[in-house]
C-alpha cells in the first residue's frame, strides 16, 4: 500500500526559510518518515502564487500570513488551519518617508505598496495611529521585486513594505522609518495554514509538520551555520539575515507559540483584520459584513460560528510542547 | 472522392467547423467548473458563467464605491493609452531607424550592431535603471513598451527598406532626386504600408509588456485590475478581463488592417 | 559624343567586359544582344555609373561620365521602373517635382499646375492619357512601360538607356512599344542604348546593331575571359547572310553552361 | 561627392561604425555609475565595472557555499533546458498544427479561428490557470514557453504552407501522389527551413516567458537568481546576468542560422 | 481520344471560355495561342482538373475526364514546376516513388536503386546527365525545363500540358528546347498540348495552331464574352496570308484595354 503523500509550499520570507533547511537538510524527510508519510516541499517565488495554488487545492499546506490566509483560502470557501504560528513582525514591516521624519507627514502623499497585502494593512494602522484614514494618502500598487528600485526614483517618496526590502530602503539615503510593525506587535504573525478537512483526516500530517518545524528552530536558535545557510538560500548572507531576524519576534519554543495563539489578543486582531478586509473588498463580493467568515480561536469564536473557515489550532503544537511527537 | 487536400469546405461548413473548437472550448471550461464546484462551492479558480456575468457587471455598469467610477472603462481608457502612445512612439522610431539605416550605408553600418544587441536583451530585467532614468510615472510604462517592440520594429522596417527594389533608387536618381528626396518621395509612403504590417506583428507583445509594466506600479488598467484581484484570486474578474483585452487586440489588429488597405490601396492590391 | 576607351569591367576574378572600345554620336540608337550573362546589363550599368569600369574609360562629350546616375542619363528598366505609391500622372510628375523642390521633393499651388500639365503632355505623348488617375497596379505590363519611358524622358535626358524593356511583353504589344519608341527618338532626338535579347527586335529598330560576345573561350573556366562587341553592324546595311551568322555565333555561346 | 545613400563604407569603416555606439553607451554607463558613486559610495544601481568583475567570480567561479555549485553554471544549464524543451515542444506543435492546417483547407477552416483567440490572449494572465493544470514543477514553465510561441509558429507556418506555389501541388498530382504523400514529400521538407527562421523569430518571446515562468516557481535558473537578487537590487549580479542572457541568445540565433544554412542549402541559396 | 463539348467557363460574371467545342486525336501536337488574359491557361486548367467547367463537358475516351490532377496528365508551367528541395535526380524519381511507397512517398534498398536507375534514363533523354545530382537553383532556366519536363514523362501520361515552358528563356536556349520537346513528341507518342505567346513557336512545333480570342467584343464591358477557338489551323498547310491575318487579328484584340 502506498503511502500517504502531502505537498507543502512556501516562498521567499525571513519566518519562513527554515522550511528551506529542513527539506534540504532531511529534516522533514525523516519525520514524514517517522509517521510514515510522504511530504513534498517545493519553493514558490511569487508568494500569492503560492497562496493560490493551495487555495485551488494544488497543495496540503503553505506558509502565509494571518490576513492572506483570511482573504484568500478562506474567503474562497477553503476550510484552514493555522497549524504552527511561527513568528510575528516586530518591526519587519514598516512605512518609509523619504526625507520627512514623522507618520503625521504622510498626509497627501503617495504610498507605494502592494495594494491589500499586510503592508496595506500596516498603512491603515500607521494612519490610524495618528487620526488619519486611507483617504489623506493615495495608494500606488507596486509590486514587491521592484520596490526598491521604484523608491530609488525621485516620484517615489513613501512606502510601505517589509523586509529584505525595508533594510534596503534604509540603507538608501534619506529614507526614514515612521513606523514598524513593532508598534502593532503580534497583529501581522505568520502561519503555515493547512487544509482543515486534510489535517481532521490525517493528524499524522500535522504532527510530522510540527515535529519537524520545532527541531529545525532549536538548530535554528543554537547554530550560526544553521542561519548562514537560511541567509544564503534568501539570496543573502549571514549578517543581513540575522538583521532580519532581528525585527520578528520568532516563536523558537513551542510553548511559546502555544501561549500566543490562547491569548485573546488574538481574537482582537484578527477581529482588526477582518474590519479592514471586509473595507477593502476582500471577504467577496457576498460577504455583507465584516463578520460573514467565522475565525476560530481558542478565546472563542469571532463573527459567523455557521461559516467557520479559519481556525487557529494549538493542539498540534501542545504535543510538541509536551515532547509527546 | 477528391484527395483530401483538395476538398474544400462550403461557406456554411467551414464557418461551422471555424465555431466548433470555441463552442468545445466553453462546454470543457463549463465542465470543468462544475466538477470544481461540486467540490467547494465557493471555489474561486472556474467561476461559472453567473458569477462572472455578475462580476462583468460589477466592474462594467456598477460605479466604484470607492471612486464612482465605471472600474472596467477606465482601466481600458487608461490602458489603451499606455498601449498606443507606447506602440505609436515605437512606430516613430521603428520608421525612423529603420529607413535611415536602410537607405543610408553609413547608418546601417554604424547602426545595425547595436540595434541587435538591443534586440536581444530582455528589457523587464533592466526595470530598476528603467526607473531612474524615466521615473515611475506613465513615462516608464510607455517607454517599457517602446524598448520591448522598437528594437523588432526597427530591424523589420530594415529589412523592409533593404528589400525595395534598387531599381527604384537608380530610377530616383536619375530624375535628379537627391539622398533626402529619395527618402522622403520614394522609400518612406513604400515603407508606410510595411510598418501597419510591423506594428500588427508586434501588438502582442506590446500587449505582453503593458500588462507587465502595470503590475510594476501604478493605480489603473487593465493589467493593474488583473494583478490587483490576483491576491484574491478572482478569476471571475481575471477571465473576463483577459476575453476583452483579447477582443481588444483582435479589434487594433482589424483596425490597422483595415486603416492600412484605405491608406494604401496600390500596397494591397499589388500583393 | 560618348566614347569608350579599352574598357574592362571584372567582378573579382569574373572578368566580364574585355577590351571594350567604341565610339557613339549624338542621336544613334543602339540595340545590344547577347547570350545571357555575357555583360549587357553590366554595360548599361557602367553608362548609368552604378558600377565603375575597373579599367579604361567612358568619356561624355570628353570628360569622364559621373559615377552616379543622374537626370542626364535616363533609364526604363524591364520590371520596378515605376513607383508603385503614385499615380501615373504623379509618376511623371516626380521628376519635375524633385527640381523644384529642393528638400521634400514636393511642391504646391500653382506649380504644382504646372508641373502636372507638362505631365499630362507626356502622357500625351506616350498614350496614357485616359490612365492618368490610375495607379501602375491597374496598368498592363505595356501601359506601365510606357509609363516608365514617359518617367523618363520628361528630364530630357541625354541619354536613354532601356535594359530589355519589352522582355516581359507579349508580341502583339512589343510592336506597338517599338512603334512609340522610334517615334520618341525620331522626335526628341534621343541617344538609346537598348538591350534586348530578341535579335530580330534588334535589327528592327535601332540605328546600329551591337552583338556583345566573347572572342576567347576557356570552357573550363569561363569567367576568365570578359565580352566585347563582336559585331557593329549600321542597321540598314544588314543582309540575311550576317544575320545567319550572328545566331549560329549566339547559339553556340550559348551551349556553353554557365558556370555556378 | 556622391549622393549620401550612395556611400558605401569601407569594411574597416564599417567595423568601426559598428563598435562605436556599443563603445559609447559603455562610457555612458562608466560615467553614470562614477556620478551616482560619488554621490552614494554605497549605491547600488550602476556598480563599476570592478563589482561586476567581482560579482562574476562570485557566482561563475567560486562554488556555493550552500550547494558547493557553481551558481552560473547551473542557472544556465537549467535555464537552458527548459528554453530548448520549450521551444522543441513548440516548433514540433507548430510545424504539425502549421503544415496540417496550411495544406488541408478542412483543417485550417476549423482551427484558424481558434488559433488566432489564443494567439491574441496574454499568457500572463492565465498563471494561476497554468500552474493548477500543469502543476508547479517543470512541466509548467515548459508549457508556459510553448503557450507563448507555439500560437505564433503556427500562424507563421500555416502562412507559408498557404504560400508555397500552388503548381508544385498541382505537379506532385500529376505525379500520382496522394495528399499524406504531399504533405511529406512535398511540403514538409520545404517548409522545415522555415520553422527554423520562424523560430529565430520567436525566441526573444521565448526568452521573456522563461524568465517570467522563472520568476514565479523555481529554484534555479537565470530568471530566478536574477528575481532572487532583484529584492536587494544587486545590479551587480544583474547587470552581467543579462549580458550573459543576451549572449546565449546571439548565440542560439547564430547556432540555428548556421545550422539551417547546413541543412537546407538549397533554400539559401535560391533566396 | 478527347472532345470538347460546348465548353463554357466564368468565374462569376467574368466569361472566360464561350461556348468551345473540338475533338483531339491520339498524338496530336497542338499549341495555343492568343493575347494575354484571354483564357489559355484557363483552359490547360480545366483539361488538368483543376477547375471544372462551368457548362459543357470535357470527354476523354468517351468518359468526362477526372475533376482532379492524376497521373494520366503531365503539366510543365513557366516556373515552379520542380521541386527546390530535391536535387535533380530526385525530382525525376518522385513520381516512381510516389507509386512504390504508398503511405510516405519513400522507397529504400533496391527498389529505390531501381527507380534511381529509371530516372537516370529519363534524365538522358534530356540531356541532363552531368547535372543530375545538382539541385534546381544551380541549373539555368533551360535546364530547369528539361527537368520539369523529364519529372512529368517519368510517369508516361495521356496528355502532356506546357503552359508557356519556355516563355522564360533566351531565344537561343528555346530552339534547343523545341528540339528536345519534338523529338520526345515523337519518340514517346505524345499527346501534346503547349500554349504560348510566341506565334512563330506555335507555327514551328505543333501539328495543329489553335488561337483562342473572341468572336463577339463589348468594349464597354470585355468581361461580357468569352474566348472560343477562331482558328483551327493544321500546321502542315500554313501560308504567309494566314499568319498575317492572325497577327493582324490579334493585335486588334491587344488593343482593347483589359478591364481592371
Ligand atoms: N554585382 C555583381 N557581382 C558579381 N558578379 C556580377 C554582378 N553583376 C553581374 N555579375 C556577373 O556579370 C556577368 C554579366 O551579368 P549581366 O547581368 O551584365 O548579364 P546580361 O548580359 O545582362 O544577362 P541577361 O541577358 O541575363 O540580363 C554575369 O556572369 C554575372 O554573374
Ligand atoms: N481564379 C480566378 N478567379 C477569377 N478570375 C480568373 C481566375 N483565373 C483566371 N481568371 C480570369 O480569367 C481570364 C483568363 O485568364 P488566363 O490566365 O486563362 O489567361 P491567359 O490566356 O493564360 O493569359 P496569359 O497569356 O497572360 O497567361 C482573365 O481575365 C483572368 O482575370
Ligand atoms: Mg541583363
Ligand atoms: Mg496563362
Amino acid at each position: 500500500q502506498a503511502k500517504e503523500s502531502f505537498k507543502l509550499c512556501w516562498s521567499i520570507y525571513v519566518g519562513w526559510m527554515p522550511w528551506e533547511y529542513g527539506d534540504s537538510s532531511g529534516i522533514i524527510d525523516k519525520w514524514a518518515k517517522k509517521y510514515d508519510i510522504d511530504i513534498e516541499v517545493v519553493q514558490i517565488n511569487d508568494y500569492i502564487e503560492s497562496i493560490n495554488q493551495y487555495s485551488a487545492g494544488a497543495f496540503d499546506a503553505c506558509a502565509m500570513t494571518n490576513m492572506d490566509a483570511l482573504t484568500i483560502p478562506s474567503a474562497g470557501g477553503v476550510d484552514s488551519t493555522a497549524l504552527i504560528v511561527g513568528d510575528f513582525s516586530n518591526g519587519n514591516d514598516a512605512v518609509i518617508l523619504k526625507e520627512k521624519t514623522s507618520i503625521e507627514d504622510i498626509k497627501g502623499q503617495r504610498v507605494n505598496l502592494v495594494e491589500l497585502s499586510v503592508s496595506h494593512y500596516l498603512l491603515a494602522r500607521a494612519l490610524d495611529s495618528v487620526g488619519l484614514s486611507e483617504r489623506d494618502v493615495q495608494v500606488v500598487n507596486t509590486s514587491d521585486a521592484d520596490m526598491v528600485a521604484a523608491y530609488g526614483t525621485d516620484q517615489v517618496t513613501a512606502v510601505s513594505t517589509w523586509n529584505p526590502l525595508v533594510n534596503e530602503i534604509l540603507n538608501m539615503p534619506k529614507s526614514n522609518q515612521v513606523f514598524d510593525s513593532s508598534q502593532i506587535p503580534g497583529e501581522i504573525i505568520d502561519l503555515l495554514v493547512v487544509h482543515t478537512e486534510t489535517l481532521d483526516k490525517y493528524p499524522a500530517f500535522g504532527k510530522a509538520l510540527v515535529g519537524a518545524w520545532y527541531e529545525i528552530m532549536e538548530k535554528m536558535q543554537g547554530d550560526e551555520s544553521v542561519r548562514e545557510h537560511m541567509g544564503i538560500a534568501s539570496g543573502a548572507d549571514l549578517a543581513r539575515y540575522e538583521s532580519q531576524l532581528a525585527s520578528t519576534k520568532m516563536f523558537y519554543q513551542p510553548g511559546d507559540a502555544v501561549e500566543f495563539v490562547h491569548s485573546p489578543e488574538l481574537k482582537k486582531t484578527m477581529a482588526d483584520i477582518a474590519e479592514f478586509s471586509f473595507d477593502h473588498g476582500l471577504l467577496g463580493e457576498g460577504a455583507p459584513d465584516a463578520q460573514f467568515i467565522g475565525i476560530e480561536t481558542p478565546a472563542g469564536i469571532y463573527g459567523n460560528a455557521a461559516n467557520v473557515m479559519l481556525r487557529f489550532n494549538p493542539e498540534y503544537m501542545q504535543l510538541a510542547a509536551d515532547d509527546k511527537l | 472522392m477528391k484527395r483530401l487536400i483538395n476538398r474544400q469546405p462550403s461557406s456554411v461548413t467551414r464557418a461551422f467547423l471555424g465555431i466548433l473548437p470555441l463552442v468545445l472550448a466553453l462546454l470543457v471550461y463549463q465542465w470543468g467548473s462544475t466538477v470544481r464546484k461540486a467540490e467547494n462551492p465557493q471555489d474561486k479558480l472556474l467561476p461559472g458563467f453567473v458569477e462572472i456575468h455578475d462580476a462583468m457587471e460589477r466592474m462594467a455598469l456598477t460605479p466604484s464605491k470607492r471612486t464612482g467610477e465605471l472600474l472596467m472603462w477606465e482601466d481600458t481608457k487608461s490602458s489603451l493609452k499606455r498601449l498606443v502612445s507606447g506602440v505609436a512612439i515605437a512606430a516613430a522610431i521603428g520608421l525612423t531607424v529603420g529607413l535611415l539605416t536602410g537607405a543610408i550605408p553609413l547608418f546601417g553600418a554604424s547602426l545595425t550592431p547595436v540595434i541587435t544587441v538591443i534586440s536581444l536583451i530582455p528589457p523587464m530585467a533592466l526595470l530598476p535603471i528603467l526607473f531612474i532614468v524615466f521615473g515611475i510615472g506613465e513615462v516608464s510604462k510607455v517607454v517599457l513598451i517602446v524598448i520591448g517592440v522598437a528594437p523588432f520594429l526597427i530591424r523589420d522596417l530594415y529589412q523592409r527598406t533593404c528589400e525595395l527594389p534598387r531599381e527604384q533608387l537608380v530610377k530616383s536618381m536619375t530624375l535628379g532626386a537627391n539622398s533626402g528626396q529619395i527618402i522622403f518621395r520614394v522609400l518612406l509612403p513604400q515603407i508606410l504600408p510595411r510598418l501597419f504590417a510591423s506594428v500588427r506583428l508586434s501588438l502582442g507583445a506590446a500587449w505582453l509588456f503593458l500588462i507587465a509594466s502595470e503590475a510594476v506600479a501604478s493605480t489603473d488598467g487593465l493589467g493593474y485590475r488583473i494583478f490587483l484581484v490576483r491576491r484574491y484570486m478572482s478569476m471571475d474578474v481575471i477571465l473576463p478581463y483577459v476575453a476583452w483585452i483579447t477582443l481588444l487586440a483582435f479589434l487594433i489588429d482589424c483596425l490597422l488592417q483595415q486603416g492600412s488597405k484605405r491608406l494604401f490601396p496600390w500596397y494591397h492590391a499589388a500583393k | 559624343m560618348i566614347e569608350f576607351r579599352n574598357l574592362w569591367k571584372n567582378y573579382d576574378d569574373n572578368v566580364v567586359l574585355e577590351n571594350l572600345s567604341a565610339q557613339v554620336g549624338s542621336g544613334e540608337f543602339i540595340t545590344l544582344v547577347g547570350t545571357s550573362g555575357c555583360g549587357k546589363s553590366t554595360f548599361l550599368k557602367l553608362l548609368l555609373g552604378t558600377e565603375v569600369t575597373s579599367r579604361g574609360s567612358i568619356l561624355l562629350d570628353g570628360r569622364p561620365i559621373a559615377d552616379e546616375p543622374g537626370p542626364d542619363r535616363g533609364i526604363v528598366f524591364q520590371k520596378y521602373s515605376v513607383f508603385p505609391h503614385l499615380t501615373v500622372r504623379e509618376n511623371v510628375a516626380l521628376g519635375r517635382e524633385f527640381e523644384c523642390g529642393p528638400i521634400f521633393g514636393r511642391v504646391f499651388g500653382s506649380a504644382r499646375k504646372a508641373i502636372l500639365a507638362e505631365a499630362d503632355h507626356w502622357l500625351e505623348s506616350v498614350g496614357l492619357t485616359p490612365a492618368r488617375h490610375r495607379y501602375p497596379h491597374e496598368l498592363s505590363g505595356g501601359m506601365q512601360q510606357r509609363l516608365a519611358i514617359a518617367q523618363a524622358l520628361i528630364k530630357q535626358p541625354r541619354l536613354l538607356l532601356l535594359d530589355e524593356p519589352f522582355g516581359a511583353l507579349d508580341p502583339g504589344i512589343r510592336k506597338d512599344m517599338h512603334q512609340l519608341v522610334l517615334s520618341l527618338w525620331g522626335q526628341h532626338k534621343l541617344t538609346v542604348f537598348m538591350v534586348t535579347h530578341d535579335l530580330s527586335e534588334g535589327f528592327y529598330l535601332g540605328t546600329r546593331l551591337w552583338v556583345f560576345d566573347k572572342c576567347r573561350m576557356d570552357p573550363q573556366a569561363p569567367e576568365r575571359f570578359g565580352s566585347t562587341i563582336t559585331f557593329d553592324l549600321p542597321v540598314g546595311k544588314t543582309d540575311r547572310q550576317s544575320l545567319d551568322k550572328i545566331k549560329e555565333s549566339l547559339a553556340r555561346s550559348a551551349q556553353i553552361p554557365v558556370a555556378v
